[in-house]
């Protein structure tokens, strides 16, 4: 009863493992995926293989972490195996990509095999890609046209909320053809350690992650669903069921998880369960959920 | 949590290339657990407790020759401690130990010998000089010991001292995973536990830098059973920073 | 120990109250500054009495609040009074205020008789006013000029961290000869009860206030230090005074506390005794640790 | 706390303007504490908790005439309780209730009884209809009547029953607050305790909406002793929703 067919993809259920998250290597996406992910992320990769930030780069805060591990990862050019190896999980695995322009992030699509992509236009703390690139719109249309016009798979755009007016960001990916936009990427933050001023991250600063940034993410995707036509799929604090349903009644598709998989592996399947639960005691459908939050 | 402050009350060196660091503050830990430990302003690494309240470092690489530059008095940021640890049980427990590795089983041998357990150590390193915690594996129980060169104990590998021991229940390995491999090869899996190393990067069991086989060695590990590493890469290969497979 | 001169108001100790927090009245404003605080700042006051939005107008989420307020208040022409009363606590009363345009600023600014003006163009959930209109780096600096035409006090500008590029729009409210920045207010957000579908708050969507956002006004905090000659305050997240180190660690000359008062109104002494027992114990002083993530 | 879904169980018609709302969540709470009464798309209210699941509830405006239209199994949101309540010392108590203002006495009256304190409750009204909880109060203890109309007991204001008793060593008032002030003016105000009305935005002890003198009503009250509001705008003005002084 969770089921559901999100912009061409046909998922078991719409809770997904959001990018970054154990996503670097095929066996762990795997993992994911039997533990009862509707779908899985890859880690961002990108052109060249590159090492990312130097430690500490995650932290624990306040209902939340701070990361800056800098897009380590192996290049695409060594990651066809690790997609093949996550599709033995039995979902689709979506390959989320970076780079630094659009001819960048067309080669990546253009070379890899996966079910879908997801463009990282979003990373708060990797010069010269990521939120450098996902807050200017013109960039952001531009780099989905090529992506669109190099893959068939369907293309989803995830946005940084830390713009202005994430609703014009959304409206440009749109224009360039994406199949669903995925709000939100973490928000900028910085840590430091008061017994001897440094800032705690090797990058210095990262971004915000997990419970804290829920709220905020709840408002992108309530924005989003207002001015889009394309699905939007929400991301950013989950950690139980509720806070599926509520990014669902703001309006996403679907969700992603990323933080709180670190203490719960088993937080896909718990909240699916308990979310097929409460529908069924409201009588409720996962349709007539989606997007609730704007019709009351 | 946030790297607390770990203020060094003592700096003990232990062999040419090995210090131990106390520091003002314990950690109740299972031994096997490990702490990130933050060089302010150059890298953060995890670290096996080797008491409660110290970490015994091999000088490698930048952050270890960082960490050799600090004095008493000097402080670095610790935050932990994390991973699992090593699962006591049985009667007669044998360790094996490679180099550094004897760091996360000192004290273990010390809380298995505290509960009356017979702890029988196989400690090997390049050379005499290099024989980590012997005192303290020698006041546990039985020690044996091997070198490289020959200078104390067999001349050869650690391992080659494990086939004339019998009457263990469980073996506790820590040590270059080449060396635990061949343990592994020579042992009844489900019998062994073996302290991995991968290379950790947020060490919160998030980011999956450190998986081996879906395993997150930060949080699964980094201590796993024998019969888990059967059907893995465990001795093939290791990824490096990137997430690059690595041959062993 | 821990006086100060900020912008040329002479202060006990740099842990000010939060504008909008128990500063609608002038005996709460005096009560605060009794229990502590180093200067006190009002409710935002306009032109016209304003009810605000209806209720629920604030909720606790995981680690911080969510309000929308709508900045109710009686406006400037009643006012006067209160800011008289506050004053008998003895410390700075900061009078916040806010206007559609320039010229709403500066016909408050020129009544009011106050210590000094903060300049409220950041509340993320009052239309026509507030981050409205900070979000445009133009009309800051003109709000800014403006003020500063019209009285002889400081003039402070209240930062939104809802912004693509916090810098360009510190850098708009120095230019407009504004004597200090404050960073931040609240982030935008929205909560959604999943019982009925309903948004929470009355208004749909607020602010987000509390332990949630520390780590995002320390960047902004961090970041605005380093492109500004003028003093930053920083705000958001303060709840203890390991907090209010983080801040002036990362560039804030003073810092003000709202949402964590309401649960202990005698933060500012305690943050204060702590604050000093600290910088002795590490034989630092105020100074020495004005910035210090910087130099590190 | 999020406001949690209350499910109506039970409606009762108190008075002609009166209705209790019993739902299918319980608050542990001291009587004169409250919740926050969302009713969605509409308002959110304060209201005494009047039993441990239920609220009874004045129509006056928006928000309450929203409440009157729910039937049972409808729901709204709830969060509380918050606020002090009134504290319970003494042998012999004497509740004075105003209109609505019995809501939460009733409660502490039950609780007081349950421990044996005496109680005795003067409780006023404007006609005899009106009266809210006699039962609950002559169960309680002592119960004398006073009705504007004087349809029941004494013709006139409650305060005049006041005059006439003695041998009570606290006094516990909840009313329209120049009811309030008035017994205020004839009592020790140390031994008296009022539940005040002040318009509540936050709730939560954070916006300043409800002060009183620099006193928080949602935090610091909504019951003060007497002596506190000696000095202050006790029955002078209160503040409407801007914030700007009305006279009482
Ligand atoms: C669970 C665990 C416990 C450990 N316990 C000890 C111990 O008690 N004593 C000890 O001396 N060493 C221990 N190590 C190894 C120690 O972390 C590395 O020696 C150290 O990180 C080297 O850093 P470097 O900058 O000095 O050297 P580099 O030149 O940076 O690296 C040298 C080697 O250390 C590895 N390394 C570097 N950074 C990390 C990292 N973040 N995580 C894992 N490996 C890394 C590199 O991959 C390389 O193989 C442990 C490792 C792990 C995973
Ligand atoms: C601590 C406390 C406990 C209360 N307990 C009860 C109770 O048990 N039963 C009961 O019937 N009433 C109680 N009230 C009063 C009740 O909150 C108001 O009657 C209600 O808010 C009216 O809302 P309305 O929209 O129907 O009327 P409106 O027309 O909006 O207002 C009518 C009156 O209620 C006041 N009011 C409106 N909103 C609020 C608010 N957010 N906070 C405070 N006052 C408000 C107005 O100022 C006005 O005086 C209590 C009030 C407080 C402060
Ligand atoms: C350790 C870590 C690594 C991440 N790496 C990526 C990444 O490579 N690409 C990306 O688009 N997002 C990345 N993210 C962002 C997450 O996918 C997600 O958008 C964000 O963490 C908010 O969700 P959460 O609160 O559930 O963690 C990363 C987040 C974390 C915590
Ligand atoms: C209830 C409430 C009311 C507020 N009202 C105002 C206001 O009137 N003007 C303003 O500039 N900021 C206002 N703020 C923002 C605070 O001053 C502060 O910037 C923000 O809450 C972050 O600080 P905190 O985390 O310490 O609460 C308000 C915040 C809260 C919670
Ligand atoms: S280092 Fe990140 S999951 Fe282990
Ligand atoms: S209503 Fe906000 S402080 Fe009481």
């Amino acid at each position: 009863m969770l089921s559901l067919t999100l912009a061409g993809l046909e998922l078991r259920n719409p809770i997904m493992l959001a990018a970054g998250i154990m996503g670097t290597t095929g066996e762990s996406l795997k993992r994911i995926a039997e533990s009862g992910a509707g779908a899985v992320v890859t880690k961002s990769v990108g052109i060249e293989p590159k090492a990312g930030h130097s430690n500490p780069s995650m932290i624990e805060v306040d209902c939340g972490y701070l990361n800056a591990m800098g897009l380590p990862n192996p290049s695409y050019k060594n990651f066809q195996d690790e997609i093949d190896e996550a599709k033995k999980g039995g979902v689709p695995v979506i390959a989320s990509i970076f780079g630094g322009c659009s001819l960048d992030f067309s080669e990546i699509a253009g070379a890899l095999q996966a079910d879908a992509f997801e463009l990282n236009v979003s990373c708060p703390h990797a010069h010269g890609y990521g939120a450098e690139i996902g807050t200017d719109p013109d960039i952001v249309e531009d780099v989905t046209r090529a992506v669109k016009s190099s893959t068939k798979v369907p293309v989803w755009v995830k946005l940084t909320p830390n713009v202005t007016d994430i609703k014009s960001i959304g409206l440009a990916a749109q224009r360039g053809g994406a199949d669903a936009v995925v709000a939100i990427n973490t928000i900028r933050g910085m840590a430091i350690d008061i017994e001897s001023g440094y800032p705690i991250l090797g990058n210095k600063f990262g971004g915000l992650s997990g419970r804290a940034i829920k709220p905020v993410a709840i408002k992108c995707v309530y924005d989003l669903y207002d001015v889009l036509d394309i699905p939007v799929i929400g991301v950013g604090g989950i950690s139980d069921w509720k806070d599926a349903i509520e990014f669902i009644m703001a309006g996403a598709r679907a969700v992603e998880i990323g933080s709180a998989v670190g203490n719960n592996i088993n937080i896909f399947s718990e909240i699916s369960s308990c979310m097929e639960a409460f529908l069924e005691e409201k009588e409720w459908t996962l349709d007539e959920i989606y997007g609730m939050a704007h019709e009351v | 949590m946030k790297p607390v402050n770990a203020v060094i009350t003592k700096i003990v060196d232990e062999t040419p290339t090995t210090r131990t660091f106390f520091f003002d503050t314990s950690f109740e830990s299972i031994p096997g657990q490990f702490v990130m430990v933050w060089v302010r302003g150059v890298d953060e690494i995890p670290m096996a407790l080797s008491y409660e309240n110290a970490i015994t470092v091999q000088k490698v690489g930048p952050a270890t020759t960082a960490l050799f530059e600090l004095e008493e008095c000097d402080s670095f940021g610790i935050r932990g401690p994390f991973g699992n640890g090593f699962e006591l049980r049985s009667e007669h427990i044998l360790l094996v130990a490679g180099g550094v590795g004897a760091a996360p089983l000192a004290p273990f041998a010390e809380k298995a010998s505290l509960s009356d357990i017979a702890v029988t150590t196989l400690l090997g390193a390049k050379t005499k000089g290099e024989l980590l915690f012997s005192e303290r594996f020698e006041a546990a129980g039985k020690l044996l010991v091997a070198t490289d060169d020959g200078t104390e104990g067999k001349h050869g590998y650690v391992t080659q001292l494990l086939a004339g021991i019998k009457n263990y229940s469980q073996i506790y390995c820590c040590g270059p995973e080449i060396m635990m491999k061949r343990v592994l090869d020579m042992v009844v899996p489900a019998n062994a536990q073996f302290s991995l190393h991968r290379y950790i990067k947020c060490g919160l069991g998030v980011c999956g830098a450190c998986c081996i086989d879906g395993l997150r060695v930060c949080k699964d590990g980094p201590v796993f059973s024998g019969d888990i590493l059967k059907m893995s890469d465990f001795g093939v290969y290791r990824r490096d920073e990137c997430g690059r497979q690595v041959k062993l």
